[in-house]
């Protein structure tokens, strides 16, 4: 919407279809329209990308484990991997050798078909999901023009593995584990889907590079800066909402060792073991490119004078700035209960990302048309008073908490407040 | 774009409903449970929406705008609303509305103490209104739809409202099961519609359903009329009808009382709204016409016949009542056979069906009125409970007698006039069977429903058993009921003209699609 | 020929995961090949470019009905037991349903289905796309994008930005109506839920 | 595209889910089962909307969107989600009351 215009022209040309995309695997005509290559010359720059893609993916997932170990490490004092190679560099390519060659369980109360699936299949949408991740203007496998939807339907599926893991193992923890995993993600998808509605607002699209294109110096769509100056709140909700979703500390209820073993891979070992916790890292990085994408202007520079520093530096930057972020919290905050878990993410992220919506909505319709700093002055104005509003109505509950505790607190008060009550009955 | 401040004026009834219940469930939330006005809210709020509707009504048409919420670009139509505000939705919006409010008045009582969500007991009511005010108006198939499963939803609630009551449950569930079955045909149903036309704004439907140039006018039949069938199917649920009539005697037996009453006359009402306008206006085509009123009237032959002969065999009185409202569904698909027919006082058929409705939503709500209160004082809701009533509750054993005569369609009551328009406009298209059929059945009704006054009247009243006291509430919905059924029956001339208008609305926009049609 | 082969994969997953649901024995079983069916229909969407509609079938009914119904059959079911699934009345419930999909079929193909001429795909739309770029009441958010989008040169009905555009388009202007009343149905869904469902 | 494959391979698709869906409804003890059926059901019905949408022409008059299709097929998703979770809490419900989710136990009423 707002200056959307011209984007949308422009991206008329290159944004692909689902359809397009889905017979082009099996056609190899080309899939854009528009697109005047040769239908051999497409086929081969997709899989050319995709293979580029996947590479970096993998590598940077080997490495993300590497990083957490270290960074968790240095957090409490400790030094981290460091007898493999150098610095421990080699330390994930012993993991995975470890993970391969021990031996593949399979118990036998589970059931054979579920249980081996469940561990399968939990790879696909992790990986799924980068098929939509900008790395560079040119380097996406596919610029889907529902491209933001489609990343978010696909790690909805994500939810049935984990409960065919859990119910296939036959193990009553594995399947507390899967019930409470999906009850975590599944309600933690909401405020992360809605606090990513203010963007889509903004922007007028939901195709990636479209997004992209909004918020930074060479694109030359509305509004022209990164979404996290306009939409501080819907980013913190988005990035609590997505800790929960990819079930890392503080929201790992699912996995919390000390309640229920390892939660829904309790069964898992060797390689099968190995496909969670791989995904478990494609995830993590997937959902940082994705932030770093919606919120951070992805592969565009911050200030137009650095244009000439490539748009896939840019972007691998942001990203490893939100995995950082991501393994920082984990370093930090101490787990939630199960039960806090919930109310949070259903009496807490809902309301505020709802009003977050409705206000932008609100002022995506006021501000339409006017100049880029007023629009973001009159943004900054409400973040601020919603930020504002936010910690007066928390700290507001607390002295209501606080008072309330001491009412049952003092016998005197006590009964002076049954007068009351009988009063009032 | 469209037409927003007029037609939000125009939608005002089902906009204060919302707003009502959404004020319900705010202050029942705040309340805590307690008795806040609750009452008082969702009558008010009813009462208003009432006076709304009343105040719409003499505005006319308001379909020559294009109806609600019309799309419009630089002044010129470009598509037909959702909804339309005319006299058959007024008609239909104060059925709805007045048959939610007795309802809810009589059920005050009863379902105090059995249940601690009375305000969203309220609020649901209010949401049942507005659908069922939404399938009045409704006038494209996604509203039809969208309205028909609203009601739906609100209703299943309603039926397993009791959750600690196994046989409130049962009934939800089996109401659930047998509605979600149907209305996924109904779905299927509508694609195929949408298929065969293009389009789901019912005003288009019909046109394209009556031009001549229609690719598909060849095979009508062979498209069309499937899917009416798998549509009838939906909204023969709704309406009990009788191959998908196996829910209600279930459903009517576990639902609370006051939903049964509710069940009995709201979504049969709606239901019969909605099948009126898509048959009366959008499949209206003189190809077309034939082919549906010979399965109308095959439904309403078979729903007849069986809801009245199952209705014998009953013991449970919500049960008896259950077949008899079936039974008297196909007394009103009668009336909708008769397509074509005019009789006493410039009635059409569409306006024999609406005089029916209106006289059977009285009856049906004072006679439940009455079974409420008696299951209230004895939590039993079986024939043998009835013994000796005429001792312990005389107001009940006369009312109920008098609203039992009427069902029948004895002359100086509703049900009577009623019962005549419909048969007198099956006798003029030749629908003699049908006519004679309904006599027949009738006098089949007055069989069970002598049973019931048989244990009122010449049964003792088992020993020790207390008079029965009737709330104040009850005792102003049988009185208020008594004197409708009675006053339709002795004065028929106004309620028959306000049918008559009601019908007019839709005959009206059936007739410009035909003036289309003629001018090809 | 090639988008045959894609038709017929995923209309293939679709009936092959409809099958697998009536043919389980074990619900839970039974519940995963919906999940596969859910799939394939979301294929489907895609093939006929219905790219949100797409999105959202695997959102909605994978990622939230489907969890739904795993829930459930967690909460009220002996996990693990296999069991005899079908009623006495399969026998009679097949005949019914198979001859009903002998009809549909027939109907489907027999019928001339009035199908718009291959190259004026949304003719009504470009007929109006003048006027709709002069309209000045834009009334909601989506249509000033909306209205951009379509004065632009491209095929309306294969385009999929105009698709999505004009799909909320639709939803904000001719199903306005329908579009309010399905949240309000939501909402009473919600409600009606919990107070059934609740401890 | 559309040349290709045509219009009635669609609704045979959907047809098949439909009648599948009906079979599962019709003759499934396990009251989610049931509910499962529907759902094949509904999906059947939305495969015919979409199908219409994308071939079949739009008769002049009928707006400047010509998505009916599609919106229709959206309202049906949303519904059947309203319906699901309805439909579950009853089924929840009755399993606390009679710890059985079979539906030829449902039967304390006859007549």
């Amino acid at each position: 919407m707002l200056h959307a215009l011209p984007l949308a022209e422009s991206l008329a040309e290159t944004t692909t279809s689902l359809s397009g995309w889905l017979t082009g695997l099996f056609s190899g005509t080309a899939p854009e329209p528009g697109a005047s290559s040769s239908a051999a010359g497409i086929i081969v720059a997709s899989v050319l990308k995709a293979t580029v893609i996947v590479l970096i993916v993998q590598i940077g997932m080997l490495y993300a484990t590497w990083g957490e170990r270290k960074i968790i490490g240095r957090m409490q004092d400790r030094l981290g991997p460091n007898r493999v190679g150098l610095f421990g560099l080699a330390q994930p390519f012993a993991d995975m050798i470890k993970m391969l060659t021990k031996e593949d369980i399979t118990p036998t109360a589970a059931h054979k078909w579920v249980y081996n699936l469940g561990a399968i299949l939990v790879v696909p949408p992790a990986i799924i999901g980068f098929a939509v991740v900008a790395l560079d203007r040119n380097l996406i496998a596919a610029d889907l023009s529902i491209g933001a939807l489609f990343f978010f339907a696909i790690g909805s599926t994500a939810v049935m593995p984990i409960f065919m893991a859990g119910w296939g193992s036959r193990n009553k923890y594995a399947l507390l584990g899967a019930m409470r995993a999906v009850a975590q993600v599944v309600s933690y998808e909401i405020p992360q889907v809605l606090s990513i509605v203010g963007v889509l607002l903004l922007a007028g699209t939901l195709s990636m590079n479209g997004l992209i294109h909004s918020q930074g110096p060479i694109g030359d769509a509305f509004p022209g800066v990164w979404f996290i100056l306009l939409q501080p709140i819907g980013f913190v909700i988005f990035l609590l909402a997505t800790t929960a979703e990819i079930e890392r500390t503080p929201f790992d209820i699912p996995e919390a060792e000390s309640e229920i073993i390892a939660g829904y891979h309790t069964e898992y070992a060797g390689i099968k073991f190995g496909l969670f916790y791989l995904a478990l890292y494609f995830v993590t990085i997937s959902a940082s490119a994705v932030g770093a994408i919606l919120f951070l202007g992805g592969w565009q520079p911050p200030f137009a004078f650095l244009a000439g520093i490539p748009g896939w530096i840019w972007m691998t930057a942001k990203t490893l700035a939100l995995v950082f972020v991501f393994m920082w919290l984990r370093g930090t905050l101490p787990r939630l209960r199960v039960d806090q878990l919930m109310a949070f993410a259903w009496k807490v992220l809902v309301p505020i990302s709802l009003v977050n919506l409705m206000v932008t909505g609100l002022l995506a319709k006021l501000v339409a048309g006017r100049a880029p700093l007023m629009v973001f002055g009159a943004f900054t104005v409400a973040n601020v008073a919603m930020v504002a509003l936010l910690i007066w109505l928390v700290a507001g509950w607390r002295r209501f908490n606080a008072a309330r505790q001491i009412t049952f607190e003092r016998p005197a008060v006590q009964a002076v407040g049954a007068a009351l009550r009988r009063g009032a009955a | 774009m469209s037409n927003l401040s007029a037609s939000l004026v125009q939608f005002s009834p089902e906009l204060i409903l919302v707003i009502g219940a959404a004020v319900l469930l705010t202050v029942d939330l705040v309340s805590n449970g307690r008795e806040a006005g609750q009452n008082a809210i969702g009558l008010g709020t009813i009462l208003l929406a009432l006076v709304a509707t009343f105040w719409l009504w003499p505005g006319g048409l308001f379909t020559a705008d294009g109806g609600l919420f019309a799309t419009y670009i630089d002044g010129a139509l470009v598509r037909p609303g959702a909804f339309v505000s005319d006299g058959f939705t007024h008609f239909f919006r104060m059925i709805s509305l007045v048959s939610t409010g007795l309802v809810w008045v009589s059920g005050v009582t009863f379902m105090r103490g059995r249940t601690p969500f009375r305000g969203e007991f309220g609020a649901f009511l209010l949401f049942c209104a507005t659908a069922m005010n939404l399938m009045a108006g409704a006038n494209d198939l996604i509203l039809v739809l969208v309205a028909i499963e609203f009601l739906s939803i609100t209703s299943y609630v309603l039926t397993g409202f009791l959750r600690e009551n196994a046989r409130s449950n049962e009934a939800g569930l089996k109401y659930f099961l047998y509605g979600s079955i149907t209305s996924a045909a109904m779905i299927f149903g509508l694609t195929y519609l949408f298929g065969a036309t293009g389009t789901t704004s019912l005003p288009l439907i019909a046109e394209a359903v009556r031009s001549p140039d229609n690719l598909l006018i060849k095979d009508l039949s062979g498209v069309i009329i499937p899917s009416l069938l798998l549509v009838l199917a939906g909204l023969g649920f709704k309406i009990a009808l009788v191959p998908f009539h196996q829910w209600a005697p279930d459903a009517y037996e576990g639902a609370p009382t006051p939903v049964t009453s509710f069940l009995s006359v709201g979504p049969k009402a709606a239901g019969m709204a909605v099948l009126l306008r898509m048959f009366f206006s959008a499949f209206d085509a003189p190809l077309l016409t034939p082919h549906w009123i010979g399965l109308i009237g095959l439904l309403a032959g078979a729903t007849m016949i069986l809801g009245n002969l199952a209705a014998l065999g009953q013991t449970d009185i919500k049960r008896l009542m259950a077949y008899s409202s079936i039974a008297q569904a196909g007394y009103m698909l009668v009336g909708v056979a008769s397509f074509g027919a005019t009789t006493m006082g410039n009635l059409t058929a569409l306006g024999t069906v609406v005089l029916y409705i209106l006289a059977y939503i009285f009856t049906n709500i004072g006679l439940f009125a009455c079974i409420i209160a008696v299951d209230h004082a004895t939590g039993d809701s079986r024939v043998d409970a009835y013994d000796g009533l005429m001792r312990r509750a005389p107001l009940l054993a006369v009312a109920m007698v008098v609203f039992f005569l009427s069902l029948v369609g004895v002359p100086p009551l509703a049900g009577f006039i009623g019962k005549f328009a419909v048969f007198s406009a099956a006798v003029t298209t030749n629908h003699t069977t049908l006519a004679v059929l309904g006599v027949l059945t009738g006098v089949i009704a007055a069989v069970y429903y002598f049973r019931v006054v048989r244990a009122m009247f010449f049964r003792p009243a088992p020993d020790g058993a207390a008079p029965i006291r009737i709330s104040p509430s009850a005792s102003f919905v049988i009185w208020a009921c008594l004197a409708m059924t009675i006053l339709i029956g002795v004065l028929p001339g106004t309620f028959v003209r306000v049918a008559r208008d009601a019908a007019a609305a839709v005959h009206a926009t059936g007739a410009d699609a035909a003036a289309v049609d003629a001018g090809h | 020929m090639m988008e045959m082969l894609a038709f017929g994969l995923v209309a293939g997953v679709a009936v092959g995961g409809a099958i697998g649901v009536v043919a389980a024995r074990n619900v839970f079983v039974s519940a995963l090949w919906l999940v596969l069916s859910f799939i394939g229909v979301a294929g489907i969407y895609a093939i006929l470019g219905a790219d949100f509609l797409a999105a959202t079938q695997v959102l909605i009914y994978v990622g939230a009905i489907s969890v739904l119904i795993l829930f459930a059959v967690m909460l009220t079911h002996h996990v693990m037991g296999d069991e005899r699934s079908n009623n006495r009345q399969a026998f009679l419930a097949f005949i019914v349903s198979s001859s009903v999909v002998a009809a549909l079929g027939v109907l489907a193909y027999r019928t001339d289905w009035p199908i718009r001429p291959a190259d004026a795909g949304g003719s009504v739309v470009t007929a109006m796309r003048g006027d709709l770029a002069g309209s000045s009441a834009a009334s909601t958010a989506a249509q000033t994008g909306a209205s951009t989008a379509l004065t632009s040169t491209v095929d309306l009905a294969l385009n999929q930005d105009s698709n999505v555009v004009r799909l909320g388009q639709a939803l904000m202007t001719e199903h306005l109506l329908s579009f309010e009343i399905i949240s309000l149905v939501l909402l009473v869904a919600l409600i009606g839920a919990i107070v059934i469902a609740r401890d | 595209m559309e040349a290709s494959i045509p219009l009635w391979w669609y609704l045979l698709v959907a047809a098949a889910l439909f009648g599948t869906g009906l079979f599962g409804a019709l003759s499934r003890r396990n009251a989610v089962g049931v509910l499962m059926g529907i759902e094949l059901m509904l999906n059947g019905a939305n495969i015919n909307a979409v199908a219409f949408w994308r071939y079949i022409a739009v008769p002049s008059g009928a707006g400047l969107n010509g998505m009916d299709g599609q919106v229709f097929a959206i309202m049906v998703i949303a519904l059947a989600a309203a319906e699901a979770a309805v439909g579950l809490a009853l089924i929840i419900s009755i399993y606390r009351n009679r710890q059985s989710v079979l539906v030829e136990d449902f039967s304390t009423m006859r007549g």
